[in-house]
This record gives structure tokens, sequence and C-alpha cells, in this order.
């Protein structure tokens, strides 16, 4: 197999190698690649968007299709994921761990055992049992919170500055999977719910796929945003910059949810009873 | 609204399949009869862009309204025209006719299910509809990422690692095709199939356009599974649950093999593939090492389902072989058995999912008594045979036909010799299946009128879609001069002759 | 962009890469992966890509980390390879 | 000689993106380790966004967000020699959610492959298999 | 030549599919057996409805569907296949009645299986005669081929299984290894596959294609049961023995024989296979099949074995018959089909009506069973002498035709080929009936009582042997038929 694979490997490289004879030298800015299609990009999206980030302008845009499914697909993955590891009523843990929180004392109960009534001195802990650590819990919980306001911002300013909805939701999602791993998976399920994180998913998407079946429906072609001039009451040129900044919230949010919908399902394998 | 229709045939199952994966968590009830609506939607849209090609030829549609090669374009011809009525139409009939084994197998993830079900079938469509090289990839991954989730639902114990070969394979391939978009887009600079074959003809002899034909050319065979590259398919298919296989066998392939035409026929025109570079003789020699390995091992199967998968990988043989034969009986044969195939395939699973549904199992043993127990469900899977087998008037003899006088056109008598071998092959197959079924256990005869065993027929939704589908080979292949004539003669550019 | 950088920056990468398949231990393989991704998203934003680099940094060198290490978590360290 | 180096340097983005996606493919094929099979796979997948972006860069060319973007559309032309193209880097966003899209489904099948067989490596899991 | 187009053949085609449902809905047998004589009558009607039409000279013709670009699947009855379509029709009656008698008297099971299946065959055999191009023919082939596979296994035992792969592994193979390549290939020469006056291939090939090509086809219609592909033919005797009488006999046989004397008028054509010389090539084949086909039925015991042997060498008369090229011979041969067809089917309703009444199958118990079936031994003589070709037999014309066809063609061997098969076929009916009737008392094998076959069974097999009788006398229409196609080919 190793050889196989090796001669495979080399075969693939030699002939790109062979290829790249005829490639254009690098960073040419008379090759094809950057005259052909490119320069309309560049040039015209000020006036035919307004949008300064030329990337997030084509994105959301001129390829906004693309990234329509590119959303769909984050969003298939997550379905993916739900359906291969959840498995529902998880049976009762052989043993499971409470901490007294006053005390830090640790209790034991075995399967059957009698659970302490749900107070808030007793908290469950994971049976691969980590120390009980202030500084963490603490950092993470003042740091949190500024994540998820760069986030937004992230996904706010996508129009002037680099990233855009898919970054910032990233970015949000790793807030809360940082959040489930600082404390625990349970917490973090109280906070985002499986339902509500997996009704987020589709909503994501179906802001934008959304969006651009209204302007289908306002009489323009599927994700044209020029149609929403008339709802918003603006040009069209801003409608399109409105537009995308709407899309880019709809991607935000779909990829936030995915992002924490996977990590749930991967950490506790489809459990839901302990993460990482 | 009928100018919206390409918009619609991918919008409409994408909204639908989000409302689906809502309605889970809801209102489960719902799910069914939303996925119905939105994949009899996407049937209606397509047949009605058909029509439209039919009456007004090529129809261009500019998503966001930007204007090709800056925006994506929709560009629907003859031949994607064709192929979308087949895919919403097979996906349709499959859905109704699966709802049951769907909602037994996986009582508490049916929205999921029929989610990940729709969202395959978009990215399908997608696939066939879109005019842009990129776009195309990405729904490909779409197909790709749903099929392995539709795929691990399967047998337990063998299903998950099947489907993780497949995607170990199927990412192989989609990078493939994405690094040959690449290649084609540094020498061109453009990204619009129409717009790179307009301004390709003075680089042909650019090694970068070889080089991208064929990294382009591997991904997609990869992903169809033609014959060195078929590893993954098999059990992939054998192990996934009845619902999906009866998707994913009859599309995914034929949809790679639509991909594989447009590529040639569109991207890199037909005198770059056939004229420019010699190789196509040789990869026919390929396709016959395909049909033939394909036949030898489906000899070698102990059960239905496999058997069945190994005969796909034959089929495939078929297309890719008339395909590269390079003239145009063959491009027909090629295209007219994408059609044919798909509903030879559907009817084929069909059949392993109610006999699974009934019994439990598709290994040889299990089909004992079988054409007396579930008489309808075996005659349609007779007609299935006889279309794979190539007999009039089933559809699969006449693309067969075409196939072998393509064959004969291009003086490649080693294709033709694989094609009629292959037949035979799938005569000794499929009788051995019947034939079990049809002696075993061994009656005494004069034993009088009564039955050994009661029919135990499967259920109306899963017969009669059985049924309207093994009458669709016969009209199919009744009307193939008409479809012939009015849509493929169309769908190959004048210079193949 | 200063090309001697871009030329050091690559020829990291392929170390990073390399290592990342050769460590025997699949957790050491992911945080190799992220440091790798990490190479990259340098790389990019050295050539130019700011978006793309910033989403590298946020999913090659965040996201999938984690996912690598959860799995890992869930099923094994040990590898033969 | 001198040519030469002047060839190495001109296409050194792409022999590295060469380099890496064999890395990336060999590991995919030859490894056994079904985890290390997927980290073969995102090397491949990063190796093949690298070269877009490299095909995308531009001499002399800055990021593709026009500043003092603010204000009054189109208030001042801009050159296309003076951005770098940005087309390669929109589809590169979609690959690499493609890829992590990709990672996760391999993930969770990989973990369901563990449930079942108890380890990651492949023949260990063929042997299984065979046994029965 | 007028052509009328008109959707009667499709409809003689389709009656008997239309009673299918009927048949599989109906659990009571009576109300089965009902509507299968309704269907063989009403099949019987239209075909001899057209038989005017034709007579008159003109031909009908109906088109289904261009499936091909010069291609369709379409109808035409001419003389020759009017001749047969109503020999079999007419024939489906008397075995339809046949096989109700033996089915209830032996309680087969599945008899609803069973005639549905046999209307599925008596369709396709129709459609055969009256089909206009090869590519229907083709189709219709094989849909026989298939329809018959239940009907030959029957019983679902063991020894059917086997003998019913090989039944479909000559039929369908040869067809699908043989006749389709051939088709394609002539398609590819020609452009058409229509049946022409003097053959679509005329002038289109070289000589070793055309060769390859007339081998792929003669043997290619397995069914015709040409040495060396003759053997599923004793095989297929497994079945019960109506479909042995009705298909073995008429239907099957005489399709691959029509499909090959199609073969030779309609896709080479009689003037280029004179050309080219084929002829001696295709009397060879089918003298060696006569002679070797009446020595081994010369050996046989089991009766029905027997009878299939003699099948497979009257069968060569027939290709023998076309084959020699001459107006006479030809006339010989299609007269043939008919004669052979009543004198056979008798036959083999006799072999089926012992088996019910005696449970016999082998010769060599049956001594003395003239004195206990005196009316099924009867019709055997005479049905057996029409066989050998001896007034006051039907048989006797076309023996006589071939006979003359071969002085015309001089070709002397096939002259001794022809009487010394017929002293064959004498030596290996004659004995048996001679023990059957007039054999010494203390060697009868059965007391002295009449004790018949079930009325159902009996009054077919008279029925038929008195037809071949009366076909001495009155040849018509089958002659007429048969010279109209022969003056069609030649043109004379």
């Amino acid at each position: 197999m190793k050889i196989t694979g090796l001669i495979i490997a080399i075969l693939a490289g030699a002939l790109l190698i062979y290829a790249t004879a005829d490639f254009p030298g690098w960073g040419d800015a008379a090759s094809p690649a950057s005259t052909h299609v490119s320069p309309r990009y560049i040039e015209k999206t000020m006036e035919e968007t307004s949008v300064p980030n030329m990337v997030t302008a084509v994105l959301a845009d001129y390829r906004g299709f693309d990234t329509m499914f590119e959303t769909t697909v984050i969003f298939s993955a997550g379905v993916v994921c739900f359906i291969l590891l959840r498995v529902f009523g998880s049976e009762e843990p052989k043993e499971s761990l409470y901490r007294h929180v006053l005390t830090g004392v640790t209790i034991r109960v075995r399967a059957g055992g009698e659970i302490p009534p749900d107070s808030d001195d007793f908290e469950r802990i994971d049976v691969m049992w980590t120390p009980f650590d202030l500084i963490i819990k603490t950092m993470c919980r003042i740091l949190i919170p500024f994540i998820q306001l760069f986030g937004l911002y992230v996904i706010a300013h996508g129009h002037h500055s680099p990233g855009g909805g898919f970054q910032g939701g990233v970015i949000l999602g790793a807030s809360i999977i940082l959040f489930a791993i600082s404390h625990d998976l349970r917490t973090a399920l109280r906070r985002i719910r499986e339902r509500i994180d997996a009704l987020l998913c589709a909503t994501g998407v179906f802001i934008y796929a959304g969006t651009g079946a209204l302007c289908l429906l306002l009489g323009l072609n599927f994700l044209d945003y020029a149609a929403l001039a008339s709802i918003l009451g603006v040009d069209p040129i801003t409608a399109r910059s409105h537009g995308i900044f709407i899309v880019e919230i709809g991607v935000g949010i779909a990829v936030m949810a995915t992002m924490i919908w996977i990590y749930n399902n991967v950490s506790s394998r489809g459990k839901y009873d302990e993460g990482l | 609204m009928s100018e919206q229709y390409p918009a619609l045939l991918v919008v409409v199952p994408l909204l639908s399949a989000l409302l689906i994966s809502a309605a889970g968590w809801l209102k489960k009830r719902l799910c069914f009869p939303i996925a119905v609506v939105a994949l009899g939607v996407a049937a209606y849209a397509s047949i009605g862009l058909l029509i439209r090609v039919l009456n007004e030829g090529v129809i261009i549609y500019r998503l966001g309204g930007w204007p090709p090669p800056w925006g994506i374009a929709y560009y629907v011809d003859h031949l994607n025209g064709l192929v979308l009525a087949v895919v919403s139409v097979v996906a349709f009939i499959n859905l109704i006719a699966s709802q049951k084994s769907i909602e037994e197998e996986f009582p508490e993830k049916t929205g999921a299910f029929y989610t990940l079900y729709v969202l395959m079938v978009t990215g399908l469509l997608g696939i066939v509809v879109t005019g842009d090289a990129f776009n195309l990839y990405v729904l490909l991954e779409i197909a790709s990422l749903t099929g392995y989730g539709l795929i691990a639902m399967g047998q337990k114990d063998r299903a998950p690692l099947a489907s993780l070969n497949y995607l170990y394979m199927g990412t192989i391939g989609a990078c493939f095709y994405l690094l040959g978009v690449g290649y084609l887009y540094i020498v061109t600079g453009s990204l619009n199939m129409v717009d790179i074959a307009r301004i390709l003809p003075p680089l042909y002899q650019s090694k970068a356009v070889l080089t991208a034909f064929i990294i382009c050319m591997v991904g997609v065979w990869l992903k169809m599974a033609l014959f060195p590259l078929h590893a993954w398919l098999p059990n992939a298919y054998t192990y996934a649950p009845s619902a999906s296989s009866s998707l994913i066998a009859p599309l995914m392939t034929k949809v790679m093999i639509y991909v594989m035409i447009r590529l040639i026929l569109t991207v890199f025109t037909p005198q770059f593939a056939f004229s420019n570079l010699a190789i196509s003789n040789s990869i026919v020699w390929l396709a016959v090492l395909a049909i033939v390995m394909g036949a030898i091992l489906a000899l070698a199967q102990t059960n239905l389902k496999k058997m069945l998968t190994y005969v796909i990988i034959a089929e495939v043989g078929y297309m890719v072989g008339g395909a590269w034969l390079g003239n145009r009986a063959g491009m027909t044969g090629a295209i007219l058995h994408i059609v044919n195939d798909a509903l030879m395939t559907l009817c084929a699973f069909m059949v392993v999912s109610n006999i699974v549904y009934k019994v439990k199992g598709y290994a040889f043993e299990d089909l004992k008594g079988l054409l007396r127990k579930m008489p309808f469900t075996m005659g349609a899977f007779v007609i299935g045979a006889l279309s794979i087998i190539g007999v009039p008037p089933t559809c699969g003899f006449f693309s067969k036909w075409y196939l072998i006088s393509g064959a004969l056109k291009a003086g490649h008598y080693g294709f033709m010799v694989a094609l009629l071998f292959s037949s035979l092959v799938n005569v000794v197959l499929f009788f051995r299946v019947l034939e079990i079924s049809y002696y075993e256990p061994f009656s005494n005869h004069h034993v009088g009128d009564h039955h050994p065993e009661p029919m135990a027929e499967a259920p109306l939704t899963m017969l009669v879609p059985l049924i309207i589908v093994a009458a669709g080979l016969v009209l199919v292949g009744l009307y193939t001069g008409d479809i012939v004539n009015h849509i493929i003669q169309f769908a190959i550019p004048k210079g193949i002759v | 962009m200063i090309w001697q950088i871009d030329l050091a920056i690559l020829t990291l990468v392929v170390i990073a890469g390399i290592g990342t398949i050769m460590v025997k231990d699949l957790l050491g393989a992911a945080i190799l992966f992220g440091a790798y991704s990490f190479m990259m998203c340098l790389l990019w934003s050295v050539m130019g890509a700011v978006d793309v680099a910033f989403t590298e940094a946020s999913v090659g060198a965040g996201v999938s980390t984690v996912f690598f290490a959860a799995a890992v978590f869930r099923t094994t360290r040990r590898t033969k390879d | 000689m001198g040519d030469l180096i002047q060839l190495l340097v001109a296409k050194y983005n792409y022999w590295i993106y060469i380099t890496l996606m064999m890395i990336g493919l060999y590991a995919m094929i030859a490894k056994n380790n079904l985890v290390k099979k997927i980290v073969g796979m995102n090397i491949f997948q990063t190796a093949i966004i690298l070269f877009y972006v490299s095909i995308g860069s531009k001499k002399g060319g800055t990021i593709p967000i026009i500043e003092h973007g603010h204000g009054a559309a189109g208030s001042h032309v801009v050159h296309a020699a003076d951005y770098i193209n940005p087309l390669p880097h929109v589809l590169m966003l979609t690959a690499i959610v493609v890829s992590v899209a990709t990672l996760g489904v391999a993930l969770a099948l990989a973990i369901k492959v563990y449930e079942r067989y108890n380890t990651l490596e492949e023949d260990e899991i063929l042997a299984q298999i065979r046994e029965k | 030549m007028e052509t009328i187009v008109s959707i009667k053949p499709l409809l003689a085609v389709l009656v008997s599919l239309l009673v299918v449902p009927i048949l599989v809905s109906s659990r009571a047998p009576n109300v089965r057996e009902a509507w299968t004589f309704v269907a063989a009558a009403a099949k019987f009607l239209i075909v001899a409805s057209m038989v005017p039409t034709i007579l008159n000279g003109a031909e009908i013709v109906y088109t289904v569907a261009e499936v091909i670009p010069g291609v369709a699947i379409k109808f035409r009855v001419d003389a020759l296949g009017m001749l047969f379509a109503l020999v079999s029709s007419s024939l489906w009656i008397v075995t339809s009645a046949y096989s109700i008698g033996y089915m209830r008297k032996l309680k087969e099971h599945s008899q609803t299986r069973y005639f549905c299946f046999f209307a599925f065959a008596l369709s396709a055999t129709i459609g055969v005669a009256f089909s206009a191009n090869l590519l229907t023919l083709y189709l219709f082939y094989e849909m026989l081929s298939l329809a018959t596979y239940p009907l030959v296994t029957h019983h679902q035992d063991p020894e059917a299984r086997s003998s019913g792969r090989k039944y479909l592994l000559y039929i369908v193979g040869t067809s699908i290894g043989f006749v389709l390549p051939a088709m394609l290939i002539a398609y590819n020469l020609a452009g058409t596959l229509e049946f022409g006056r003097q053959g679509f291939l005329a002038g289109t090939g070289s000589k070793p294609l055309m060769a390859l090509l007339l081998v792929l086809l003669v043997f290619g219609f397995a069914k015709a049961a040409i040495m060396p592909l003759h053997s599923w033919l004793p095989a297929a005797m497994v079945a019960p023995t109506p479909v042995s009488a009705l298909l073995h006999a008429v239907a099957v046989v005489k399709v691959g024989v029509f499909s090959v004397v199609r073969v030779l008028t309609g896709v080479f054509g009689t003037e280029q296979l004179l050309a080219l010389n084929f002829s001696p090539f295709i009397l060879l084949a089918a003298s060696v099949t006569i002679l070797v086909g009446s020595f081994i039925a010369l050996s046989q015991d089991n009766l029905k074995r027997l009878l299939a042997f003699s099948t497979i060498a009257q069968l060569s008369y027939i290709v023998l018959g076309v084959g020699l090229l001459s107006p006479k011979g030809m006339t010989g041969g299609m007269l043939h089909i008919a004669m052979h067809a009543f004198g056979k089917i008798t036959l083999f309703f006799c072999a089926g009506a012992i088996f019910v009444a005696t449970g016999k199958k082998n010769i060599s118990e049956m001594t003395g069973i003239g004195r206990r079936m005196p009316v099924t031994m009867a019709a055997f003589f005479i049905a057996s002498l029409s066989i050998i070709g001896l007034p006051p037999c039907g048989g006797f014309i076309s023996k006589w035709y071939l006979v003359l066809g071969s002085l015309e063609a001089h070709q002397m061997p096939i002259l001794f080929v022809l009487l010394f098969s017929s002293l064959l076929n004498a030596a290996y009916f004659m004995p048996f009936v001679y023990k059957a009737f007039f054999c010494a008392p203390h060697e009868a094998m059965f007391k002295n009582t009449v004790e018949e076959a079930p009325m159902f069974c009996v009054v077919p097999l008279v029925i038929t042997a008195l037809i071949s009788i009366i076909l001495l006398f009155y040849p018509q229409p089958f002659f007429r038929l048969a010279s109209m196609m022969v003056q069609a080919i030649t043109g004379t």
C-alpha cells in the first residue's frame, strides 16, 4: 500500500510539475487570471455594490450563489454529524460524580444510587475528573463576552474590513465551544439547547436563501438584491449593500450554530452528557 | 413564472430541506409531505424546463442578475434538460416508494433523513443545471456530503467504514476536479464553462490545459467509479439503507457521467478531446476492461444487492466507452443510457428495498420462493433484468443498440464484444436469481392448485411506484425514437458525426 | 510582500505538514496540524489574501483543531504510523 | 543555472503546493490509521487552497480592500493593477468551508467506526471483519 | 402490390395478452378456461379475417413506433406470415381444449400461470409471423423464449431446472450472441432491417462478410434446431405434453424455422444466395440434421423423445426446401410448415393421451395398446403416415414438392436424402404401430377393454388427424399462400 501510495503521489506530482511549465510567472500582473474577469470586480465593486471589501462583494453578491451553497454545505455537515452520532435516551451512566460546591468534596454515585436533590450546592462533574480551576473559569467568563463582541464586529464590519459572516460565525461558535470546554458540556447545553441550536442552523441558511427567494418574488432574478430597493426604500446600489449585510448575518448564524452542533455531537459522541 | 424555472428547480428543494429540518424538531408528521411537495415542484419545473428548451433552445439564467462570466449563470440545453428531468423524476418516485422503510428504520431521525435526502437531490440538480465550473464543485460537495451521511446510516457494522472509504475517494475526486478547474482558471482567467470554451482553442497545445483535462477526468472517474477506481462503490452501495441506495445508485454515477460528457462537449470541445489528444481509443479500452471486470466480479457475488453494484460498475463502462467512441452513435448511446440506466437501476434497487422490507435480507438464500410470495415485485424485477440484459422492447436494448453500432462505426470491435459479453453474463446473473426464487423450495407437482405459502406482497405505497417504473422501462423503450430525434440529437454538437 | 519571508514560511509549512503525518500520536498530529494551518494562515496574509487568512486562522487553526482533539479524545491516541 | 534559479523562484509557490499535495495524497492512500488519512485529506485540500491563492497574487498589488471606501460610491477611480485578484480568495473561502465540513463528517464517521471495532487501524478492522 | 394499413395484425397479437389479466384475476377454473377459448377463437377469427385480403395479393401493414432511424416496430402480413399464423392460431384452439383435459386429469399445480404464459407464447408467435423487419422479429422471438420458459419448467423439479437451463442457454445465448451482432452489422451495411422481396442485404457486402452473417443468422435462430444446436429440444420434453405439442411441435420450433426462412428470403434474398452460391452450405446443414436426427430417433424408447428427434429431422425439411432455392422446393418447404404441424401435433396429443390414460411413457411398455385405445392409435397411425409422407395424408404433398424441387435444382444427393429419410421415418414409426395393433395376445400388456383418455383429450387429436387427411385433398389455402409467396419471391 505504501508503495502504491508513493507511486500515485509521485505520478500526480510529476504531472502537475510538468504542467507548471506553461504557467504564467508567480504574481504576474499580466496573467489571464488577473486580466480577464477579475478587473471588473476590482474596479466596479464600489459603484455597483458600494462595498469596499471586494472579497465580501464578490462572495456575497457576484458569486453569492456559491456562498449560499457553501452555507448549505456547512448545514448539511451539521445534519450528517447529528444523524450519525446522536443517540437519544442515553442510558444511565455506570457512575456519576458530584461536587459539593462549598467544601469541594467529590461524591461518587454508583448507578441506581440516589442522586442528591438538584440543589445549588451540588454540581455534577465529568467522570474524567478535572480539578476545579478558578483561574481558567474566571478568565473564560471574562473573555467570552469580548470574543463574542469581536465576532459580532467581524460580521457587521465585513463590508469594510477583512471578515464577514463566516469568520464571525466561527468566532461566535468558538466562544461557545470555549465555554463548553472550560466549564462542561451540560452547562453549555443549558445555555443553548440542542433544539434551539438545530433550529438556528436552519434559520441561518433560510435567511440567506429566503432573501434570494424574496428577490425572486419581487420580480428580479434569484439573489438579485437590487429588488430589495423597493422594500428597504433605498437606491438599488445601497440595496445590494444591505442585501449583502442581511445574508452575512444569515451566514453568521448558520455557521455559529453548526460549529456548536458539530462540536456537541463529536465531543460527547452524541450522548450529550459529558464533553471534553 | 416559467422563466424562473431554473432557479426554482434548485431553490425550492433547498428551502424545503430547511423547513423539513425545522419540522423534524417541531412537528415530525410534516416532514414527508413537505419533501413530497418540494420534489414534486422540482420535477414539474424540470419537465417544464425541458419543454421550454425543446421549444426555444438553450436557456440562460443569470443568478443575482450578473452577466456571465462575472456572475454565475445557469445554462439549460437539451442535454441537461433531459438529465434534469430524469434526476428529479427518479428522486420523486423513490421518495414516495421509500417512505415506509425510512420511517421504519429511523423512527426518531426521520426529519434529518428527509433533510439529507432533499439536500442531496438539490445538489444533484444543481450539478446538472449549472454552467459554472466552480459552482459545480460546491454542489458536488453537497451531493457527496449528504450522500456519505445517507450511506452511513445503513448496516451498523459495515456502513460507516464503507462510507468513510467513499468519503476519502470522493474527496480526492472532488479535489482533483477543483485542481483541474484551477488549472483552467490560471490559463483562461474564467470560471464560466462557455467562456472557457471560447478562450481555450488557441491554448489547445498548452501543457496546463492538457493536465487540467486529465485531472478533471480522473476526478470525475473516481466519483463515477470507473473500473480501476471503483473500489469504494460496492460496499458503500450494498450496506446503505435501502432508501438511500435506491436514490444514490441510480443517480450519483449517472450525474457524474453527465459531468464527464459536459466537460467533453462544452468545456474542452470534442475537437480537443477526440482529435487533438489521441487517447480516446485507450480510454475505450479502459471502459472495455470495466465492463468485463464488472461482469466477472458480479458473477462472484452471493447476494443480490452487491451483485447489482457490480452491474452498475459494468454499466459505467458502457457509458464511458460510448462517450469516448467519439462518434454520434456512441455519444447518443451514452446519453440515452444515462436515462435508461437511471431507470433500470432504480427499478432493480426498488425491488431490493421491497424484498428487504418483507424478507429482511437480500442474500440469495433469502430469495427462495419469492416469485410466489411477491409476484408483482419479482415481475418488476424481471422487466428490470430484461432491460439490463438488453431485450427489446425494454429501453436497455436500444441504448445498447446505439452503443454497439457506435462501436461498429468506430471500428472498435473490442467494445462491441465486451457489450455482448456483459449481456450474456447478465443473462446468467439475473437468471440465477430468478431460478432461486422460482424453484426453491422445490414444489412437488400434481399437488393441485393450492399455494404452498400465501402471497406476502410489499405495501402498495412501495409496489405502485415500482410497477410504474417497470412500465416506464417499456414505454421509454418504445419512445426511444422520439427521445433520440427530438432531444439527444440536438444535445450533441454538429461537429461529431 | 517580501519574498524571503514567503520562502521561509513555505518551507516551514512543508516541514509542519510532513511532521503532521509522521508523528506517531494522533493528539500530537492534531496539534501539529493546528500549527500547520497557522503557518498557512501567515503565508496567505503575507500573500495578501487577508480574508482567506482570517478564515484559515479561525477554522483551520481554531475549530478544526478542536474537532480533531475532540475526536481523538473520544476514540484513541494510538496509531501505528 | 541562473534561469533555473529564476524558474525556481518564479514558481516556488507552485512547487511547494505540489509537494504538499503529494504529502496529503500519500497520507490518504498509504496511511493505515483512519484519522491520519483525514489529516492527509486536510493537507491535500489546504494545498489546493494555496495553489489558488498563489494564482491570485499579483506583484505590486495590495489587499483587495479599497481604502477610504466610505463615502459616496466611485468617488475615486480604482485601477485593477493596484489590487490583488479577489476572485480566488472568494473561491477559497468556499473551499475552506467545504474542507471543514468534510472534516466534521469524516471525524463523525471515524468515531462510529471506532465505536464498532474499537480501533482506528484499517488492517485491524479488516482482520476483524474477515474473521467474522 | 397494394398495401393496406390496418390495426388488425396488432390486434391479432394483443388479443391473447389482453385476456391475461382476466385469467390472473379469475380464480374459478371454468371461467379461466372459458376465457382461454374466447381468446383463442378471437385470435383465429382475426387472423382468418385477413386471409381473403392476402389471397387477393394485398399486404396489410401496421407501424407501432419508429424506435431507431429507419427501423420501426412494424407488422406486415404477407402470404408466408399468414400461412404460419393461420396454422398456429387454429391449432391453439385445439390445444387449449386438449390441455384442459390433460391438466385436469393429472391435477397439475398452478394452472393459472400455465394458461397465462400459454397466451403470452401465442401472441409472441403471431408477432413473429407478422413482423415486418428483423428487429420486430427479434423482439417477439425473445419474448417467445421467455414466455415458454415457465411452461417448459412447469413441474419445477430439479429435472425441469436442468433442462430449463439448457433451453434458455441455447435459445437466449444464441440469439444474443449471434443474432444481435449480425443484426447490427446488417443494419450498418444496409441502413434498414425491412424484409425485402429480394432481401435488404442484396449486394451490400463482400462474400466473406455475407457468409459470416449467414452462419450467424441461420444458427442464431436456434429454435430451428439445426444441428449442432438441437439438443435443447429433447431436453425441453420435460414439459407437460400440451406444451410439447403446441410449442415444440408447432409454435417454438416453427418460429425458428420461420425465422430462418425469413432470413434466407427476406434478408439475403434467393438471387443473392444463388449468386454467392451459398445453397450447398444450407443444404448440407439441413441434410445432416435430417439424417442424424432420424437415426437418433430410431434408437429412442421414450415416445416423446422419439417425437422430438423426428421433429428435429422434419424441421430441416423446411430449411432444405427453401435452401434448394428452386420455386417448387420453396413451395414444398413452406407447405411442410403446415403439413408437419398438423401431423406432429396429433402424434404428441396421442403420446399425451396414452400417458394420461395409462401413465406409460416408453414404447417398450406399450405393446398392444391399440386394443386398449383404438381411436388414439388410429389417429397416431394416420399422423405417422403424414409425417412419413405417404398418401392419404397432407405430408405427401409437401414431400412431393420437395422431391420435385430437388429435381428442379438438379440436386440428386438431396433427392436421395429425402427418400432415405422417409424410409427412416417409416422405420421408427411403423414397428410401434404394428406392435400396438397386431401383437400376439400373450405379449399384450393391457387387458382387452377399451379405455380411452378423457373426451377433452381424444376429440382434439381426432380432429387434427382428420384435418391432416383432408389436407391431401384440399390443401387450400395453405397451398395458395405458399405458391403466392414463392411467386412474390421469385417474381415468376
